[in-house]
């Protein structure tokens, strides 16, 4: 899987921002990337092979979107789906919010928080929906709520296995109470395809919490977390005002919630691809689900 | 936390406080000031409406946090009979934030469930505020399940400042807790009626919240997040929460213009519990009514209906409908 | 209801063992009765008024089946089933087992220590079993565990609800692996009343634990408790073995498993019925339940 | 708790080393001892047969309890390929003392479900020696579910003393897990396949225990209560273990011969630890063969023959059948 990145640009070389830009702003010497948590000086080459995952300290560094689709799809197997659908500001929300989304959009060249399509993981076809924590911090408006929803229900028609990676500090408060329907919306969605038999895997990444971590994130068949993402409903500082105390070490990590049920296995990344396609192998023999040569 | 009386309805409380002073003197038979009084009153009458009808978004929040505000239980005990409180989520605790059990409306069977706010202190921090840990909400979420097993439609209660922030709520996975309440009422197959009788604090509210039915009291108010965490996340200044409840169109009415819920269910000025039994009889009757008339759906429909419902909540542009495409050919906008 | 212990002698004059014959033991004297708890004297007849409560300390002195019953059952009204079904000594534990049995068979006129039958309760049909603790302490074997099978296999077939009055102190040592097997065996009767539609509600009495507790008891649709029972798995003298510590004040109570989430109502012996009556009002209104006037 | 060596065994380790101690002198060659250590050997070989074909139930406890004998993830790494361990109850814990995960059984994927025992003190912490809490048995409850939505069979090993006695386990409420684990498991649509390995310790055995069959191995024990627990319970004196081992008839033998069990596993003379993948080998097929079989059944078949093979276990004494009496009529017996 070395040279992703590589792949990833050679596959979109036009339109896509450059992989790895959040990281390499620090230094402005592009042959080196700054681990962000470390602040040990990695040779690029290195840190891309190793998926952004710091070789010092293991820091799993958040991907973009498109470089989650190129660690996760085989070569050029991904087709977008509804990547015509964009936020409104249902509420008016005003010129800022509006600016900001604009700055995003630029950033990420993505409509919004999500990305999501149809691919190939291993051979296996899935419906595959990633979220982007720089747009808007991954926050669930209805445009996320909406896309989710798609992925799924085309899932559904296409009898596909689901595959969602989450990254969001939660709902969207700029559209209130469409970014809190939407958990609604999301959790039914995913509850037809229960009903359906199809699988849905869901991969936390750091970090997903509130309104996202409660309802489709929390719903996975088998939930798989990278190291140490921070996961939860309630923010840290919202907690440590009420309680008025600091909070643990290691509180709100996914291996504090390996610890305490609620997540099956934590994976680094490097073997995230593989170990998604050992769980689908597993799930998807049943010929409810549409086989590996369709 | 809140006053026992708001501001917005002092001037009002004390043109009522003259108006006693002067029928005081009256009965003395001294002076008679019964003309006076009768226009005071009439325009009490009016300052009463008028600033009822007219409160800003700001004001609703205080009014739905009112203390004197009914509770769940008082909806249940008046609304209902034969109330069998049951307890606990069969895995760790009771939660005494949410209160659940069978009652009858009407005489037919239901299972009521609502967050349960406390009156004064000690109430309050036995009730934790109206503020659920996991356990709560698995007690709601096992309480649904017994009901549709036994095709006894369900009733919820909204009343929470929101799902509670303490570490063991978080440990125990508060997140998870809601999600599973979500995706149950998404597919239960008896009908559920909603009411937000206070404050519907963010998932918290909504993990008892999905129906086929979503009423709201005419001054309660329903929000993705609360005013002042709204404010001291996107402005760094709590202070400025007045601001961010008119941003966040979280009244009753704001949320039925926009689809989001289904009907308001109108407060006698000054609010409910100003006379709060004329809140219990109407309420009554209109859940009543969307029992009767959603349970003669086959139970498929109705969830169904239920589906749709929510999977029409939202508001993007959509530019090319059931697109599929292949990035590099098209490029990402 | 007072007067029940009355309805019961001449409903059943012959055979049945004096009810409150366990408590009265303690004092010769036969007009009065002594508190188990706190060794208050009690006049019987108000003894037996507040079905064996006690009126100073209000504990719950155990109940016979038969006083069981007929607390529960309207007048006349309870048939009873599978009386021929009476212990064998499978794994041939010896004549000193057998001479037990014996002792209790006499001591309490039972077969075994359940007891089961079709009844009216407040006039709702339903299927009963009651445990009797004086029956080798509530334990469950072979007979236990098909009586309750039976129970509940009938009120299968004759769509009734089904109600069990808990008190065991687990599964029968005497009968080895069988006992161990009746806890698969109850629990999957159990289930088909669930797929059935059909309630099932339990009464966790004084003491439930062990293989009881964790079968039939736990699978209640609603679980009530009469209070101060005490509930659970393990033994308190094997956790104090085990943890070396002393036991908390109230541990595996009815109050303390309340709290814990387990148990839907504590309830007073003197509104149990119409609990149950109430209960059942709500669970049985579906038509899927044989009406009241069947 | 347990010794390495046996005293049932050590007549023949005895042996054993006599003869290697020979075969080095005969190395030396100045004495041939050939034919002395053949004839020994042969007689080692007899009194191993004899030995562990004529074990006690006391000593088969014993054996069944050897710190040495395979535990359930050395089976698992054995006789399955593509292990991947799920964790969590989602709702307090990951209990170690319960593993769990989906594996390939002949390439076909499978749910293995089992106790775990450590094979020394700190691993016995960990794995709170093999005691499972309420968190465990929930854990492996969630796994089931899992395993029969994708249609996958569940293999499950039996190796434990029993359910955790403690204070929280209580709390937590371990007969509720318990008997949660036995109601699903008595109506689980996929073929279930138990394999008792060393100790099926009473409930927290059976609660992963409720198959379509049960196999145990030659030398494990399977109870209602430890041989220790009721000598002291009976008797009031545990010291009298060896003879609740015989009356409780936990043997693999005992229960085949009453129907309980469906196979004995045969393993190599000394017990499995002493050549361990003659018995996974075995295993595998006997497992394999039995998912085949039960996989081509219609899965309501398979539920109602399992709850069959259960409905049929008990014994007692019947004198009339299906009788329904008025007890005022009969007098009761
Ligand atoms: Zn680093
Ligand atoms: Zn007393």
């Amino acid at each position: 899987m070395s040279g992703f990145f590589d792949r990833l640009r050679s596959q979109r070389p036009k339109t896509t921002a450059q992989p790895g830009a959040n990281a390499s702003r620090e230094i402005p010497d592009n042959l080196w990337v700054k681990c962000s948590r470390c602040h040990t000086a990695v040779f690029r080459k290195v840190f891309e092979e190793q998926f952004k995952v710091c070789d010092k300290c293991g820091y799993h560094h958040k991907l973009t979107a498109w470089e989650r689709v190129s660690l996760l799809s085989d070569p050029d197997a991904f087709l977008e789906w509804d990547a015509g659908i964009t936020p409104a500001d249902p509420l008016q929300f005003g010129p800022d919010y509006q600016r900001k989304l604009e700055e995003d959009r630029q950033k990420t060249r993505l409509g919004d928080a999500v990305l999501s399509g149809r691919t190939l993981l291993a051979n296996h076809p899935v419906a595959l929906g990633v979220m982007d924590f720089a747009f808007r911090g991954g926050s669930m408006g209805s445009v996320v709520g909406e896309k989710i929803t798609m992925l799924m229900e085309r899932a559904l028609s296409e009898r596909l296995p689901t595959i969602v990676v989450t990254s969001s500090g939660g709902a969207r408060m700029q559209e209130g109470i469409y970014s809190l329907m939407q958990m609604a919306k999301t959790s039914a969605a995913r509850v037809r395809l229960q009903e359906a038999g199809l699988p849905y895997l869901v991969v936390l990444t750091d970090p997903t919490t509130a309104g996202v971590a409660a309802s489709f994130a929390a719903l996975g068949d088998v939930i798989l977390a990278e190291p140490d993402a921070i996961i939860g409903f309630s923010g840290a500082r919202v907690i440590e005002q009420t309680i008025r105390q600091k909070l643990p070490e290691g509180f709100q990590t996914s291996e504090f919630y390996l610890k305490h049920g609620f997540i099956d296995s934590v994976v680094p990344r490097k073997d995230l691809k593989s170990s998604l396609a050992r769980l689908l192998g597993f799930l998807t023999r049943s010929g409810s689900v549409a086989s590996v040569t369709e | 936390m809140t006053q026992r009386v708001l501001e917005v309805e002092s001037p009002l409380l004390e043109l009522e406080e003259k108006i006693n002073e002067l029928k005081i003197v009256n009965q003395t038979g001294k002076i008679d000031l019964s003309r006076e009084i009768e226009a005071l009153e009439r325009k009490a009458s009016q300052l009463k409406k008028s600033i009822y009808e007219n409160l800003t978004p700001w004001e609703k929040v205080r009014l739905a946090r009112h203390p004197e505000r009914p509770t769940t239980l008082e909806y249940v005990n008046a609304m209902f009979t034969d109330f069998f409180e049951l307890h606990g989520d069969r895995h760790y605790a009771d939660d005494a934030a949410i209160v659940g059990g069978f009652a009858r409306l009407d005489g037919q069977p239901v299972m009521v469930i609502g967050h349960q706010k406390g009156k004064e202190t000690r109430e309050n921090l036995f009730r934790n505020f109206g503020m659920p840990n996991p356990e709560g909400f698995r007690k709601a979420g096992r309480l649904m399940k017994l009901a549709a097993s036994f095709h006894v439609p369900i009733v919820t209660f909204i009343d929470t400042p929101g799902a509670y922030p303490g570490i063991e709520a978080e440990e125990r996975g508060q997140y998870e807790a809601i999600a599973q309440n979500i995706a149950l009422m998404s597919s239960l197959p008896v009908p559920i009626i909603v009411t937000v009788i206070g404050e519907g604090g963010s998932g918290g509210a909504l993990a008892i919240g999905m129906g086929d039915r979503v009423l709201m009291l005419e001054h309660s108010v329903y929000s993705v997040i609360s005013p002042e965490g709204c404010a001291s996340i996107l402005w760094r200044d709590a202070t400025r929460a007045e601001e961010a409840a008119r941003a966040l169109r979280i009244t009753a009415q704001d949320l039925h213009r926009r689809g989001i819920i289904d009907a308001i269910v109108s407060e006698p000025p000054g609010g409910v519990h100003r006379a709060p039994h004329v809140v219990f009889g109407k309420l009554a009757n209109i859940i009543a009514e969307s029992i009767e008339e959603l349970a003669a759906l086959p139970s498929a429909l109705l969830v169904e209906r239920r589906y749709q419902k929510y999977r029409a909540m939202g508001e993007f542009v959509c530019a090319v409908e059931n697109e599929e495409r292949v990035p590099v050919a098209a490029g990402v906008g």
